[in-house]
């Protein structure tokens, strides 16, 4: 694939780590708070690339047990917090009829 | 054998539909004809894979589910081509 | 296959960067239950099967319908245009260019090596009754973070439900679509049940079954469909009838089994089972309830 | 067999290459959620593949979530009614 001589392993990990800081830096950087929810998932699913990325398979080509019922954990974890964060925008939202945080907002978009 | 070369030919049919529905996707020209994209060619496509895989299924139980599974798959493309394509439509149709 | 994996790796990082990029939220969210999608294939390949099996019905399926229906909500409003303003870029864009390279250089020099948990899992699977090791691990070898982790759920809701949920009109009822959830949503109760019980011995589980499940009753909700049976699972006992259940068992097991969260030997499999039928219920009550669902 | 499915899986994935174009270019987001659904059925074949090439019943388990879950983004999608969008919106 490249110069590094790439298994399957390598490309996800690679993959996961240019996912975890994408989300990342969107997630600091933009103001809309649903941007953010988005950008936070998309660094969890990074996130769990890396983490089972990283765990030697079993011998049937299995993914680690354990790394998988992590991943598990995360991913109900992730999306209890993307639902609540959805629902303290909306009410926000509802409030005030912004969608970013007042601090946040660009120069001249903020009504 | 003569399985193996049944299943390989319902394989390139199942290709040619695919492909056949992906280009339409891109291709046609606006949302209302590209829902036949997805509703026809694509569910043909599943169909003959489908077709292909259950003469190489290991079960009757493994069979059936593949079947299901294309049912189900058809079922909600087409809703979900009617309820889209009621969404671009701005006409209600007559009671 | 690896041409596949290279493939669907560059599929999934365009969709995120489009992801996070798009000029509204609406297409934001639906470009990401498209990742989601993608992403369960890539856990395919990656061997995760139960982890793709939860990424399918929860991050495409329940994570899609709640981001959409918050969209819908901020592409109405007249500050909707905030979130055309994409990310301003360059700072923060360095700074995360510098950690991927610091992080990507540490995990290089890695070898990935099979740990002593992995093999302690593997050495015991047999002895813990259970045939499936990720079962095993989530409620046997692991349960105390399985049992925090409802709590944790729980307390979503909980926060969730402070403040007071959003009124939506009840949908319209169109024939076609009743007709079709109307044999739609049995089959997919019938899928979760089946998904609960290949979990003790394949791929499957409380949380897929769950996903499932509240899949199921989102479909009948969208359509209008059994609006006295959605009622039901509004009721706050439904919630907490897992974690109670869990907590009930897991105690008992210090009287049976000499420790707590321990099970007697020869019932492990039938009370992991009862633990997960339970905590689907449970799940799926909870996920439902995380959408602040009100009827006018 | 196995050549004939590895080829197939290919075919399959380049399709979602292809569709991508689509889901990226829009211009509606009806179109969007139209190659996602593609994406769906796509999906669906292609873990019915793998299923049989890896003889790993439990993708097929996937295969009929995927299947079962596709229709509830939709329904999302358009759950408010009849609002007119679609062909006329160019970005």
């Amino acid at each position: 694939m490249s110069a590094i001589a790439m298994d399957a392993a390598t490309l996800w990990w690679v993959l996961g780590t240019a996912l975890t800081f994408l989300g990342l830096g969107v997630m600091l950087a933009a103001p809309a708070l649903l941007r953010k929810l988005l950008a936070f998932n998309v660094m969890g699913s990074g996130v769990f690339l890396v983490l089972l990325a990283l765990r030697p398979r079993g011998p049937d080509g299995v993914a680690d047990p354990i790394a998988q019922a992590l991943v598990l954990t995360g991913i109900v974890i992730a999306i209890a917090s993307t639902a609540l964060g959805l629902m303290l925008a909306r009410r926000y939202h509802l409030a005030t009829g912004r969608d970013s945080l007042p601090e946040d907002a660009p120069e001249g978009t903020d009504d | 054998m003569f399985l193996d070369a049944l299943s390989t030919l319902l394989f390139v049919l199942a290709t040619v539909f695919f492909c056949a529905g992906t280009i339409g996707l891109l291709r046609l020209p606006d949302t209302l004809c590209r829902i036949h994209a997805l509703t026809k060619a694509d569910n043909l496509g599943l169909g003959f894979a489908a077709l292909a895989l259950i003469i190489q299924a290991e079960s009757l139980a493994a069979a059936g589910q593949i079947i299901l599974i294309w049912l189900l798959a058809l079922v909600a493309s087409a809703t979900a081509g009617y309820r889209v394509a009621r969404r671009c439509v701005p006409v209600d149709p007559p009671p | 296959m690896n041409a596949v994996d290279a493939l669907l790796a560059l599929v999934l990082l365009a969709l995120a960067v489009a992801c996070l990029w798009a000029k509204t939220a609406r297409t934001g969210s639906l470009l990401f239950i498209t990742f989601g999608l993608l992403l369960a294939l890539a856990w395919v390949r990656l061997g995760a099967i139960d982890v793709a099996l939860a990424e399918a019905a929860i991050g495409a399926g329940i994570a899609g319908a709640l981001l959409l229906d918050a969209a819908r909500q901020f592409e109405h409003s007249p500050a909707g245009q905030n979130s055309a303003r994409a990310p301003s870029p360059w700072p923060p864009s360095l700074l995360m260019l510098f950690l991927a390279a610091v992080l990507l250089y540490a995990l290089s020099t890695i070898q990935p090596l099979a740990g002593d948990a992995t093999l302690a899992v593997s050495a015991a699977l047999e002895s813990s009754e259970i045939a499936h090791p990720v079962t095993a691990v989530l409620l046997v070898f692991r349960a105390y973070d399985t049992l925090l982790e409802i709590a944790v759920l729980l307390v979503a809701v909980l926060a969730a439900q402070a403040a007071p949920s959003a009124i939506r009109a009840s949908p319209k009822y169109d024939p076609a679509l009743a007709a079709v959830v109307g044999w739609m949503v049995p089959i997919a109760v019938l899928v979760a049940v089946y998904l609960l019980w290949a979990g003790s011995s394949r791929t499957g589980g409380a949380f897929q079954a769950a996903a499932v499940l509240a899949g199921a009753i989102l479909l009948a909700r969208f359509s209008g469909q059994w609006p006295d049976a959605d009622r039901l699972w509004q009721h706050a006992g439904v919630r907490v009838f897992g974690l109670v259940t869990f907590i009930v068992v897991g105690l008992s097991g210090a009287f049976t089994a000499g420790a707590v969260l321990g099970y007697p030997a020869g019932w492990t499999g039938g009370l992991v089972l009862g633990i997960e039928a339970a905590l689907m219920l449970s799940i799926a009550a909870s996920l439902l309830a995380l959408f602040g669902w009100k009827e006018r | 067999m196995n050549t004939v499915y590895t080829l197939f899986a290919l075919v399959l994935v380049v399709n979602l290459g292809v569709g991508l174009l689509r889901v990226l270019r829009g211009p509606s987001d009806a179109d969007r959620l139209l190659a996602g659904q593609l994406f769906a059925s796509t999906g669906v074949a292609l873990l019915l593949t793998l299923s049989a090439a890896g003889s790993l019943p439990s993708l097929r388990d996937i295969a009929l979530v995927f299947a079962l879950l596709g229709l509830l983004v939709v329904l999302a999608f358009v759950h408010e009614g009849d609002a007119i969008e679609g062909s006329d919106d160019v970005s």
